[in-house]
């Protein structure tokens, strides 16, 4: 039996909730320390992972099996490719510098804490599960605690938020269960077992895989999110705490796009492939719409979960398209999302944190005053806005060259939206740093050395990405392309 | 001679008045004070069935149950304190911090 | 020689890193910094470029992405059109930042204007060497950027965040039709290299190729500020004079022209598309020479007049004169950037804009005002200097495509060139001055001395193109076209040297001679024709009303629409009448959350009683338990 | 004729038997009552007094049942410590004042209806089994009781004193004012 690391990865975080819980809560330091150390160690364990890999090979490595429940044929099975490597190191950074972000949440720090290690396992479980019963038992464990985080430590409406977000993802996962409780029952022998579905994948009729490619899709797309399910998003994003608000758009809404991949995809490519040009319009609708709803916001906090909304457009196109350029650009696009929406959301808190408003009416000017806060929030809002150089330009571009040969019209109208895009972004930069200077602010602080700690990783990935976009390639490509030549080799 | 079968019905009476009072109590205390109704109806059941059958485990039994109804309260009382001194009453009804 | 083009972006890109990173502790040496590297930059092009002459180029290339399965090399091209757009880069490139230490000697952002500058220099200098459409693309948004930053720089001023909004939008709305052109090249060829480009232009399918074409030069039309996305340039003098010098006047605007003539196989492939790009290249060239007649604003004069001239260089282009277009190229950097720095070198010395204000000034700052003259004679086409060789050139071959509606109205624009040029000239420099306190000195070395070396090559650079060196520019850089036999070519020389004559002559009767009546009299009896002029042919108002308002609106609408519960939503909740009430309340709710909350109070409603069964009170929970222990009992005991 | 009947009276035998059955009965009915009065009482403290009399007369049945231990810890143990605590807690806890104050909440009549029910089926169910006379000198030797509590039944014994032990830390834990807390 080999070293099992990914079961390490996703339980260490667990293993930091006992001994966060073995410490009395007033020792609020000591907790921090212990969960920063558990996400610092998944997310070491989450390099060697990546070190460890290899690159030639687009097939699972490093697996996991075990029977687990005998009777229905259900498995503990983790396993990690080029899908997935990428998500699962997103999760282990994002946790990590959200929980150094954390350090600030008032009140209740132990039970933040427990809560928020329980998060990080069960999304790393979503990512690395290879069982669809594991799968969905992972993808509702994170529901909870995302709840409780939402819901105890938000803004003001958090309790509205926090069951809008509820409700909504819940509806959506029992859809989904349908879905994986119809593929047991049609497969044969009964299996939840991912790449057992996918071998006999052709097996299934395609009535039947448009049924569950639905069902799976209305709980992906709530996820994602899909117009029109979006509405939960905007809501939760500006409601939950800064840490939480990096998680929800980094990690979350990944998981919906991975579901795509990991099952959808593979598992019902007839269907996938019915349904290719409806997820094109979606996708072109969450650019341009999310776009243009983005633009007329005022909520800083608001405006970033709108250009989610816009961004995570991309994803949908390049899954559409169903060329590997495509699809190789939303994936990529996932993880560039995780890593410039993230800083975006850390900027929003650094400056909320100091002025205690996020009403974009109110700044102004504030580039003179902290200029290291100016130059990280540009350099964000550039990667968000698609600057060439920086990350999130690469995989937007792969999406849409990808996806040109296949919808041509679709493309243009997305291209199209990168104007609406700039527009709102620079905006932004001009309601928050650049005009006379709002003399409210005139003794705001520079952002500190924690906050820089937290943004600054970041910011060295979107940049390296960005000048050296190849790299992300060679390690999700073979996967993409074994993804791309099953789900075409099926259709044919 | 005293009749078994009175005993036992006693029992049952007892039992059902801790119950109703388990049920009707507004104050946490009275809750528990019902539930040493009940334990106590338990008790005597025991104990009349130790005398039927001149075994002594229905008084062993009977032993430990007493044990373990002291832990019980004993705790009880002190969750009660704890969530006096937050809440600031003792109506079960009033404490609902885990309700939406 | 050394020969490593590949550094020469390098060491700007250094330079930026270096001033970004430690800008305070630099201070006033970024400056060396950002000069020190644009400076080697320099030296390499020229040592590539003596590479180039003795036969030996450079190449390196490395995987930079994969495109359906195949890796994508950037890597550098070295030829002559590149080599030529290095040589003016990074020579005006470095001669600006040495005047910049001047300029901007009292800005407290020093540092992070010379990080700018290099970045941007990065930007340009790999713009140029590009070899594939993917690798153009980049750079070329990364100079939109740069642009950005510079154009408001001084961002506390709300005009100056404004214009550098206005600029990078619409630039991009370009680039969206430069990136669908690529995506299309992509998709007919599978190739993004330039090196391609004859054998992409082969493709039989004429309409797409075409379409292709015209998508790239939309691309060109929004970075050269060509009719109908000019508007962003004038309004893009908000930034430093320097930056307008460099940028927006003698490089990055030029960009534009650079990718039309670096895709000129593609063009010359597609007769339709040529035309389109000459008649909007001329369409420019005329609208903007009569604005640049009746503005004020000495800056927005240079600004009409550089857009003007790249309207020019894209007709030329049009019309088949690669060499001409891109020999315009070359000669306009030099001397529209003297003519910023001496617009610049003005404003320093008497603190406005506005050349009402102004007058006289000959006298006090000399050196200022001879460059400027110079500037000002070359772009008027007067010989020797440069840019009579250039414009000579570009109205050869435009008569030699028969195409005699562009011809006449290049001419015509050439005139205009002429004399809004001397009208400035004249209004700035002599005459007394029109306001009391016009303290006017000339400004310190650091600035007159790039001053100096610019009117240098205003002067002498057109010679390369000239007969006197027989024609050696048109030799280098050519697309074949040979030389335009069929034109009287003599004819057009002189005819341009005419043009140049009679602007200059209307401007200096008017101005100097106070020949008054005249414009007054034009101004009364074409009153339209000045306000529409003195409007900028209402294009501002024309977008405002027309794309900016209903985008504005679109977006409020949008987020109404997401926000607000539509009507079926009401009905389809209204059909509940019992919670008709909560319905007036909710009439406001979100839309699709309306859904949501719809569906929510369904639940409400179909267990509005079975809902008082989770209490959240233990006792409550008990008695059911109750309930159905007596329940089963009862079931046990009757049975 | 009345005087005939007292005297009658008076000189009938009342067979010993007969007044310690009276007793029995009066004492399970004396117990009965004040367990009622432990969980209808509006007094938090006056139902702890009662539950006082409840646990005695409990105590008494043991008695009768022969189990003189048990009675003896009954009394140790429940009056002794248990009441206490209860007696103490009600002290801390309840504001005297307030007697208006609803001391049973709104499901009382369901719930005396429910309770009712299901003492009528266990009194059927008990009537139905037909206990038999209990067997002969059923009494438990003490000292036997003590050989079992540290032979047969060593584990559970001692696991309750650990439980034991484990609450009264975990009370001392749980009412332990915390530095901060109000």
């Amino acid at each position: 039996m080999n070293f099992p690391i990914l079961s390490l990865i996703a339980f260490t975080p667990i293993a930091g909730i006992l001994a966060v819980l073995a410490v009395p809560k007033k020792n609020e330091k000591l907790i921090r320390v212990i969960a920063t150390a558990a996400t610092g160690i998944a997310l070491l364990l989450g390099i060697g992972l990546m070190l460890a890999y290899n690159y030639r090979d687009g097939a699972m490595q490093f697996v996991e099996k075990y029977t687990w429940i005998k009777t229905f044929n259900i498995s503990y099975h983790l396993g990690v490719d080029g899908l997935s490597l990428s998500m699962v190191f997103l999760t282990v950074l994002l946790c990590f510098l959200a929980c150094i972000a954390s350090y600030r949440i008032e009140g209740r720090q132990k039970e933040y804490f427990v809560l928020y290690l329980l998060l990080e396992t069960g999304m790393l479980g979503t990512f690395l599960a290879l069982d669809l019963f594991l799968f969905y038992v992972f993808w509702e464990v994170v529901l909870v605690p995302m709840y409780f985080l939402i819901g105890i430590w938000g803004g003001p409406r958090k309790e509205y938020a926090a069951i809008k977000f509820f409700l909504y993802t819940l509806a959506g996962s029992v859809f989904m269960l349908l879905g994986f409780i119809a593929l047991y029952f049609t497969s044969n022998p009964h299996t939840f077992d991912i790449l057992e579905l996918q071998k006999g994948s052709g097996g299934f009729a395609i009535g039947f895989q448009q049924i569950v490619f639905m069902a799976l899709f209305l709980g992906f797309a709530i996820k994602v999110p899909i117009f029109p399910f979006h509405t939960w998003l905007p809501d939760a994003h500006v409601e939950a705490p800064t840490p939480i608000s990096v998680l929800l758009a980094g990690v979350l809404l990944k998981m919906g796009g991975y579901g795509f991949f990991r099952i959808s995809y593979p598992i019902l490519p007839e269907a996938a492939k019915w349904f290719a040009l409806p997820l094109a319009i979606l996708g072109v609708v969450n650019i341009i719409y999310g776009a243009f709803v983005a633009m007329a916001q005022i909520d800083f906090k608001k405006l970033v979960a709108y250009s989610s909304v816009s961004h995570m457009g991309f994803v949908l196109l390049g899954l559409a398209s169903m060329t590997a350029t495509g699809m190789n650009g939303a994936l990529f696009q996932m993880f560039n999302h995780g890593t410039i929406t993230g800083g975006m959301f850390l900027l929003v808190g650094v400056l909320y944190d100091r002025t205690h408003t996020r009403d974009l009416k109110s700044f102004g000017g504030l580039g003179a005053q902290i200029p290291v806060y100016a130059g990280l929030l540009t350099v964000f809002t550039m990667g968000s806005l698609g600057l060439p150089g920086l990350s999130g330009f690469v995989s937007e571009f792969l999406s849409l060259l990808g996806t040109f040969p296949v919808f041509q019209v679709i493309t243009i109208i997305a291209v199209s939206g990168i104007v609406v895009t700039a527009a709102y972004h620079l905006m932004l930069l001009q309601r928050v740093l650049l005009g006379p200077l709002n003399v409210r602010w005139k003794d705001i602080t520079e952002i500190n050395r924690r906050e820089l700690v937290t943004l600054v990783p970041l910011m060295a990935i979107t940049l390296f990405l960005g000048l050296y976009p190849i790299s992300m390639l060679y390690l999700q490509g073979p996967s993409v392309a074994m993804l791309v030549e099953k789900v075409k080799g099926l259709l044919v | 001679m005293i009749s078994i079968t009175h005993v036992m019905l006693f029992s049952a009476l007892i039992f059902a008045i801790g119950l109703y009072g388990a049920l009707t109590r507004r104050n946490a205390i009275g809750i528990l004070m019902s539930i040493e109704l009940i334990l106590n109806a338990a008790n005597i059941n025991l104990v009349a069935m130790a005398r039927l059958w001149g075994d002594k485990s229905g008084i062993l039994f009977a032993v430990f149950v007493i044990g373990t109804a002291a832990a019980a309260t004993i705790v009880g009382l002190a969750i009660l304190i704890a969530v006096y001194r937050n809440a600031k009453t003792v109506y079960a009804d009033r404490i609902n911090l885990l309700r939406w | 020689m050394m020969n490593y083009p590949y550094l020469i972006p390098l060491f700007p890109l250094m330079a930026f890193a270096a001033n970004i990173l430690f800008g305070k502790k630099l201070g006033k040496k970024s400056a060396l910094v950002s000069i020190a590297a644009s400076t080697a930059s320099a030296a390499l092009s020229i040592s590539a470029f003596v590479n180039f002459l003795r036969g030996s180029v450079a190449s390196v290339s490395f995987a930079w992405l994969n495109v359906n399965g195949a890796p994508v090399m950037f890597g550098i091209l070295v030829d002559q059109l590149s080599l030529m757009m290095l040589l003016v880069v990074s020579v005006i490139g470095t001669l600006i930042q040495v005047y910049s230490t001047g300029y901007m000697s009292d800005d407290k952002r020093f540092s992070r204007f010379f990080a700018y500058m290099s970045l941007f220099m990065f930007s340009m200098l790999s713009l140029v060497l590009s070899n594939n459409f993917m690798m153009i693309y980049i750079f070329w948004e990364l100079v939109g950027v740069c642009s950005y930053f510079l154009i408001s720089f001084w961002f506390e001023k709300d005009s100056a965040a404004n214009a550098g909004k206005k600029a990078f939008i619409t630039t991009r709305i370009g680039d969206v039709g430069l990136f669908i052109g690529l995506a299309m090249i992509f998709w007919l060829s599978g190739s993004p290299y330039f090196s391609d480009l004859p054998a992409i232009a082969q493709n039989p399918d004429r309409v797409l190729l075409t379409a292709a074409a015209i998508l790239i030069f939309c691309g060109a039309v929004g970075k050269s500020a060509q009719f109908p996305l000019h508007v962003w340039l004038p309004d893009a003098m908000e930034g430093p004079t320097p930056v307008s010098a460099l940028i927006h006047a003698a490089t990055m605007v030029a960009a534009g022209v650079y990718l039309v003539a670096r895709c000129y196989p593609l063009f010359a492939a597609c007769p339709a598309a040529l035309v389109v790009v000459a008649y909007i290249g001329i369409v420019t060239a005329f609208m903007a020479g009569t604005i640049a007649l009746v503005v004020n604003d000495i800056k927005r004069i240079l600004a009409y007049s550089t857009i003007s001239q790249l309207g020019y260089m894209i007709a030329a282009l049009g019309c088949g004169g690669y060499t001409a277009g891109t020999f315009h190229l070359m000669t306009h950097a030099f001397f529209k950037a003297l003519l910023f720095l001496g617009a610049g070198s003005v404003i320093h010395g008497v603190h406005t804009q506005d050349i009402r204000q102004m007058g006289g000034i000959f006298s006090k700052m000399k050196i200022t005002a001879a460059t400027f003259i110079i500037a000002s004679l070359a772009i008027a086409g007067v010989p020797p200097l440069a840019g009579f060789w250039s414009k000579d050139e570009i109205l050869v071959s435009m008569f030699a495509s028969g195409n005699y509606v562009i011809f006449g109205l290049a001419y015509l624009t050439s005139i205009f060139t002429a004399f809004y040029m001397f009208r400035l000239c004249f209004i700035v420099f002599f005459g007394r001055p029109r306001k009391a306190d016009l303290h006017a000195h000339e400004s310190p070395a650091v600035m007159t001395v790039p001053l100096m070396v610019l009117a240098f090559f205003s002067i002498f650079i057109g010679l390369v193109g000239s007969p006197l060196m027989h024609n050696w520019f048109g030799h280098f850089v050519t697309f074949g076209e040979g030389h335009h036999g069929g034109a009287p070519a003599g004819l057009i020389m002189g005819a341009s040297v005419a043009a140049g004559v009679i602007g200059i002559a209307i401007a200096f009767a008017l101005y100097i001679l106070k020949w008054q009546l005249v414009p007054q009299a034009v101004r009364i009896r074409f009153t339209w024709l000045h306000t529409l002029l003195i409007n900028k042919y209402y294009m501002d108002e024309i977008y405002l009303s027309a794309i900016i308002r209903p985008i504005a609106l679109l977006s409020k609408y949008s987020f109404r629409f997401d926000k607000n519960l539509i009507d079926g939503v009401v009905n389809w909740t209204g059909l509940f009448s019992l919670f008709l009430s909560e319905v007036k309340n909710s009439f406001d709710k979100h839309v699709v959350d309306g859904l949501v909350n719809g569906a929510a109070k369904l639940v409400d409603l179909c267990s509005g009683h079975a809902r008082r069964l989770q209490t959240g009170l233990i006792q409550n929970y008990m008695l059911f338990i109750i309930a159905g222990l007596v329940i089963i009992l009862f079931v046990n005991l009757i049975r | 004729m009345i005087a005939n009947l007292v005297k009658q009276i008076l000189d009938l035998k009342i067979p010993e038997w007969f007044i310690s059955l009276s007793v029995f009965y009066f004492i399970l009915a004396a117990t009965a009552i004040a367990a009622l009065m432990v969980v209808t009482l509006k007094n938090v403290f006056h139902s702890a007094v009662a539950l006082a009399v409840t646990l005695i007369g409990v105590a008494a049945v043991y008695l009768y049942l022969n189990s003189e231990f048990l009675a003896i810890m009954q009394i140790l143990l429940y009056v002794g410590a248990i009441l206490t605590l209860i007696i103490f807690a009600v002290m801390l806890t309840a504001k005297l004042s307030d007697r208006n104050i609803m001391q049973a909440n709104e499901q009382k009549l369901a719930s005396f209806l429910l309770t009712g029910a299901l003492f009528a089926i266990l009194a059927i169910a008990i009537v139905k089994m037909k206990i038999g006379e209990p067997a002969a000198g059923g009494t438990v030797a003490l000292n036997e009781l003590g050989r079992s509590f540290f032979t047969d039944y060593v584990l559970p014994f001692e696991f309750i004193s650990l439980v034991l032990l484990a609450a009264l830390i975990g009370a001392v834990a749980l009412a332990f004012r915390e530095k901060g807390d109000e």
